[in-house]
């Protein structure tokens, strides 16, 4: 390989990497910020994301609805869905026994469910794919060669993510957020509503996978197992250290960037491989992320 | 001194839930014992090879299912890797027995301590860490093993699979499930046995310690993270010997089933049959088992049935279907 | 005066520590009453029953003439009962305005907020000094005034105050108490936890003492302070 | 053998910026009961975690029999004859109160393999059976941990800890919520395990009534800092230790 090559690889590495990685870093905000609110890892995050791409397909294909009612109809979708769920199944798991695998199993089993429903209406029969909303344009930036549709999902997630951002940050709800994450107990102290708090939590982790659905969906073949995309916003959530938002994000542009490397350096096979393998060597090296917080010490 | 602190402590005002009646317990528990090994044994008189079929399917996930009681009931672990070990336990028994011609019951022994051994290692590196973390670092460790058996193609014959030659044991060859049957069944016994002596034991009461305690496991003497590692490694090793079982009556294997799905439906298993007690493990393998294998010709059906399962069990039974039934029939008892 | 706080036979339980059995007091409008008792006697339990954060078993809470004992806990601070929690629950990542700020979580009169944060500020200078500061950073008598100022910021008729002095220094003790006597004047009604028996008592008008759940004495906090038996509490003599 | 069983010489502890204990020093004769109290927040658990090992003390010294334990893993004290109960209680809650027990044998019940493999090992059991008996737990050695009402689960975690045959028994808090009668209950079963057995007893605890029946020796901890030590009428009228109680005004009260 020569010096220019190399150069060439890096520089394309860097944007497909950003691009893809912008989605894996949503993804990962979605997980963390149910994770910080609630301590529970939502395995189901992945089918979340999978379905909400279905409903949107479902809506434009079959439906024939424009595309301005299609997105914020499936992101409402995907909000009320995943609240719910919080409201009637979590809500009810914890009052039955509280403990945090039990809550685990119960995201898993909604997983399932949410995979075979996608099966049985036939839908995930045959791969399909999203109509593009622009016509993808080749531009070159650099050496590296990315499309229009690049642009849009990278400008859309990074806007969305600084939308989340600031809502988290000043907003009267964002605080309460961040308040019930910190500690519960005195949350519910100066008057704030638990129970309501998750559900708004569980209900915005389901609308960011949406958008990451609608922003994915156009450069993937979708089938109902196109959940597993998951992963990557595991491995970036763990990268960043699992309960910090912004490491959620610097772990997702991370992830997109080692896989692109990989990729382009080894082997296109061993990119599956590539999320693992930055799971292990994180946990192993550095257990609590790149921007987790010192483990306390257990009080005895 | 003894007399008079009895007295000085009394006794709750209403009679004391959870308190066991050990006499009429094991008298069912016997009972129980006894029509199901009369039932293993007339089994293959009546049935036809399919039922033996899933009857050996079964009994592969029973030992499964134990694997992951000890290191998720007992020892409460939440470890993600089932299927991987489960997957070396298959490969390695098969390439005993194709490449080097060994005796099936050789194989076995060795798929189990191989899977153990790799167990070990990862249960060392994993068990760093805690809770999520533990399980996150397994789903990642089996996600890919899977990648490996993909495509380790030399190995494991990558995505077309591997073919597995009959089990052998001097010129004897297995060559049906009528045929492997005896030889599973005797294996799965002792696996069943082999789970309820460590239960009993120093080494299970130290899991269930940690499980319940960690910080009071440390106080008793118990060397905490020892005790996870070795549950862990021997949570492998039934997986690896049930992979060697499964070996032992099927003919082919692909990487396909051997992904999270599998663990997941394990976990299933021993979440539904009840968290935590061998007979839940037993009877949930069997019970869900048999209905996976209903719904096997539907499998979006199968997914939507399972993931609701899981789901109404957290919610309303998350002590397992026995422990459900018992409290139930406690409940109409009492009236 | 009316009883703003009325607990009749109230009996809970904390998960598997001890229960409260049918404690019954009272707390009239714009006193100070002390709640005393060792540790463990279940005086945090019952400031939590009362705060909703604990289930009550039996017996009532009535707050204001108004039955409470079975009321959210958010419903509780909207009615203006406000407890400020023992030892440092503050929001650790949040800076000191933030917490403030989030004292005033139920409320929707954004302007006399407004007005009762620059109060707060001016009850406590040093927290104003400290605005921008991560409240996790603040020293401990700073994160009693934090938690302190937090509740103000609801609007209380009757403070809940578990254990102010936990911690302190004598000198801080003083101040915080100082503060806690000042705002008794301007009206507010207090329900006080407290181990540090002499100062409760010169600060309260009537208290109570838990022993293992149960009331065990009651009375005229001047007389208590001379009463042998909250030494033997205490001192064990 | 040492005259002290247990030594601690400039204890040191600190939490990030804060100092918990500050130069501490105890010393624990064998076969007393000592006290260690102290108001909220003074140290005293931070120092009885140290002890048992389940922090790490940033200086100082711990020496049990004369030899240096200031490293040993937590695991290791059980086996060097060290057991703890816990303040806030750490039973195994979803086991039965014999269970609780046996783990707390769980040093002595490996001997053999037949011992190892034993549901229920020889020599071990009858110790048990004496145990339940001793804290009046018999009656429910069928029932799970925490089934128990509050006092009988601290009279578990006392019978577990004893279960381990401690030469050194650290309790922290062991009357905390329990009713009068149990106190004296309690009160009667210490005396005894130190009096009749020779088990060293060191206790952190706020319920005076019971440390001054007990002790021999009284520590007073206040701000991290050893304020007063000596014996239970020598403590109880230090002012410094009336005053970190009951605050300055009662000091002539």
């Amino acid at each position: 390989m020569t010096i220019d090559v190399v150069f060439l690889f890096l520089q394309q590495g860097v944007a497909s990497g950003l691009v893809i990685g912008s989605v894996y870093a949503l993804i990962a905000l979605a997980i963390v910020v149910i994770f910080k609110t609630s301590e529970v890892p939502n395995f189901s995050q992945g089918e979340m994301v999978m379905a909400a791409g279905y409903i949107a397909l479902y809506l434009l294909v079959f439906r024939s609805m424009p595309l301005w009612i299609v997105m914020p109809a499936t992101i409402l979708a995907a909000y009320a869905g995943a609240a719910l769920f919080r409201r009637l199944v979590l809500n009810q798991v914890a009052r039955a026994n509280g403990s945090p695998v039990n809550l685990v199993i119960a995201t898993l089993g909604l997983s399932y469910v949410l995979r075979g429903f996608v099966r049985q209406t036939g839908f995930g029969d045959t791969p399909r794919s999203f109509p593009p909303v622009i016509e993808p344009q080749s531009i070159m930036i650099g050496q590296a060669a990315v499309t229009t549709l690049d642009l849009v999902i990278l400008t859309t997630a990074v806007l969305v993510m600084a939308a989340f951002f600031w809502m988290f940050k000043y907003t009267k709800i964002g605080r309460a957020m961040r308040a019930v994450g910190m500690n519960p107990k005195a949350a519910q102290l100066v008057g704030v509503d638990l129970t309501r708090i998750h559900m708004i939590v569980w209900g915005l982790s389901g609308g960011i996978s949406a958008i990451a659905a609608l922003l994915i969906s156009p450069k993937v073949l979708m089938t109902a197992d196109m959940g597993s995309i998951v992963t990557m916003g595991f491995a970036a959530a763990i990268v960043g250290g699992f309960t910090s938002l912004p490491g959620a994000v610097v772990g997702g542009f991370l992830i997109g960037i080692i896989e692109n490397f990989v990729g382009l350096f080894i082997s296109s096979r061993a990119i599956v491989l590539a999320p693992f393998v930055a799971i292990m060597l994180v946990l192993v090296i550095r257990p609590q992320g790149l921007f987790g917080g010192r483990v306390e010490i257990k009080k005895v | 001194m003894s007399d008079k602190s009895v007295l000085m402590f009394p006794r709750p005002k209403s009679d004391t839930p959870g308190l066991a009646k050990p006499g009429s317990m094991l008298l069912t528990q016997g009972a129980l014992m006894a029509l199901g090994a009369a039932a293993l044994i007339v089994l293959p008189f009546l049935v036809t090879g399919y039922v033996l079929y899933i009857a050996n399917l079964l009994l592969v996930f029973i030992v499964l299912c134990l694997g992951l009681h000890l290191v998720i009931g007992e020892t409460g672990q939440f470890a993600l890797a089932h299927a991987a070990f489960y997957g070396i336990g298959i490969y390695t028994s098969g390439l005993a027995g194709n490449a080097l011609g060994w005796p099936f019951p050789l194989s076995m022994l060795l798929a189990g301590l191989v899977a153990g051994a790799v167990g070990l290692v990862i249960g060392a590196v994993a068990l760093r860490m805690r809770d999520i973390y533990l399980a996150l670092a397994t789903f990642a460790f089996g996600e890919a093993m899977q990648w490996v058996f993909l495509n380790w193609d030399q190995v494991t014959g990558g995505p077309n699979g591997l073919r597995i030659s009959p089990a052998r044991l001097g010129s004897l060859e297995v060559l049906t499930d009528r045929q492997a049957y005896p030889v599973v069944v005797i294996v799965a016994l002792l696996m069943i046995v082999l789970t309820v002596v460590i239960s009993r034991s120093r080494l299970g009461r130290s899991f269930r310690a940690v499980r319940e305690s960690d910080v009071a496991a440390m106080a008793m003497g118990i060397p905490v993270r020892r005790a996870k590692i070795t549950a862990f490694g021997l949570s492998a090793f039934y997986a690896g010997i049930a992979g060697s079982m499964f070996a032992t009556f099927s003919t082919y294997i692909h990487p396909d089933s051997l992904g999270f799905q599998t663990t997941i439906l394990v976990l299933t298993m021993v979440v539904v049959g009840g968290l935590g007690s061998i007979t839940g493990a037993v009877g949930g393998a069997i019970v869900f088992g048999l209905i996976s294998e209903f719904l096997r010709q539907t499998p979006s059906y199968q997914e939507i049935i399972y993931g609701l399962i899981l789901i109404v069990f957290m919610m309303y039974a998350p002590r397992g279907l026995f422990a459900f039934v018992r409290d139930l029939m406690g409940r109409m008892a009492r009236g | 005066m009316p009883d703003l706080l009325e607990l009749t036979g109230v009996s809970a339980s904390y998960g598997r520590i001890q229960a409260l059995s049918g404690v019954s007091l009272s707390v009239p409008e714009g006193s100070i009453v002390a709640l005393l008792g060792s540790n463990g006697a279940g005086k945090t339990t019952t400031l939590n029953a009362i705060s909703r954060l604990v289930p009550v078993q039996s017996g009532n809470i009535r707050f204001d003439g108004k039955p409470i004992e079975s009321m959210a806990s958010h419903r509780v601070v909207e009615g203006g009962v406000v407890q400020v929690p023992e030892g440092r629950e503050v929001f650790r990542d949040m800076s000191v305005r933030e917490n403030l700020e989030m004292g005033a979580y139920r409320r929707k009169d954004p302007k006399s907020v407004r007005a009762d944060f620059e109060r707060i500020l001016d009850y406590f200078p040093k927290l104003r000094e400290r605005l921008q500061q991560r409240a996790g950073t603040l020293s401990g008598g700073e994160q009693q005034m934090l938690l302190i100022g937090r509740a103000l910021m609801a609007r209380p008729r009757l403070l809940l105050l578990d254990e102010p002095s936990l911690g302190l220094s004598p000198v801080l003790v003083q101040q915080i108490f100082g503060f806690i006597d000042r705002l008794n004047k301007d009206g507010l009604t207090i329900l006080l936890v407290e181990q540090n028996a002499a100062v409760a008592l010169s600060t309260s008008s009537y208290a109570y003492i838990l022993e293992n759940g149960e009331l065990a004495l009651q009375g005229a906090s001047k007389e208590l302070r001379h009463d042998d038996s909250v030494r033997r509490t205490y001192l064990g003599h | 053998m040492a005259e002290n069983l247990l030594e601690v010489t400039d204890l040191t502890v600190r939490f990030g910026g804060l100092t918990a204990v500050n130069k501490f020093d105890i010393a624990v004769q064998r076969g007393t009961i000592h006290a260690l109290i102290g108001p909220n927040g003074a140290g005293k658990s931070t120092t009885f975690n140290c002890i048992s090992r389940f922090y790490e003390p940033t200086a100082g010294r711990i020496l049990l029999n004369g030899v240096d334990v200031t490293r040993s893993p937590a695991s290791a004290m059980a086996g060097l004859g060290v057991a703890r109960t816990f303040q806030n209680l750490e039973l195994f809650g979803e086991l039965t109160v014999f269970e609780n027990v046996m783990i707390g044998a769980h040093v002595h019940a490996g001997r053999s393999w037949a011992d190892a493999l034993s549901a229920r090992p020889s020599g071990v059991v009858d110790h048990i059976e004496h145990l339940l008996q001793r804290t009046g737990l018999t009656a429910y050695r069928n029932t799970v941990a925490r089934n128990l009402d509050f006092g009988h689960q601290k009279l578990l975690e006392l019978a577990r800890a004893l279960a381990i045959r401690p030469r050194l028994l650290l309790l922290d808090e062991p009357a905390a919520g329990l009713r009068n009668r149990e106190i004296a209950a309690l009160d009667a079963l210490l005396t005894d395990l130190c009096r009749r057995e020779g088990i060293t007893i060191l206790l952190v605890e706020h319920v005076m009534q019971l440390v001054m029946a007990i002790s021999d020796r009284v520590t007073v901890l206040n701000f991290g800092t050893k304020i007063a030590e000596g014996t239970p009428d020598e403590v109880r009228n230090d002012p410094s230790v009336i005053e970190a109680y009951l605050g300055q005004e009662m000091v002539h009260a």
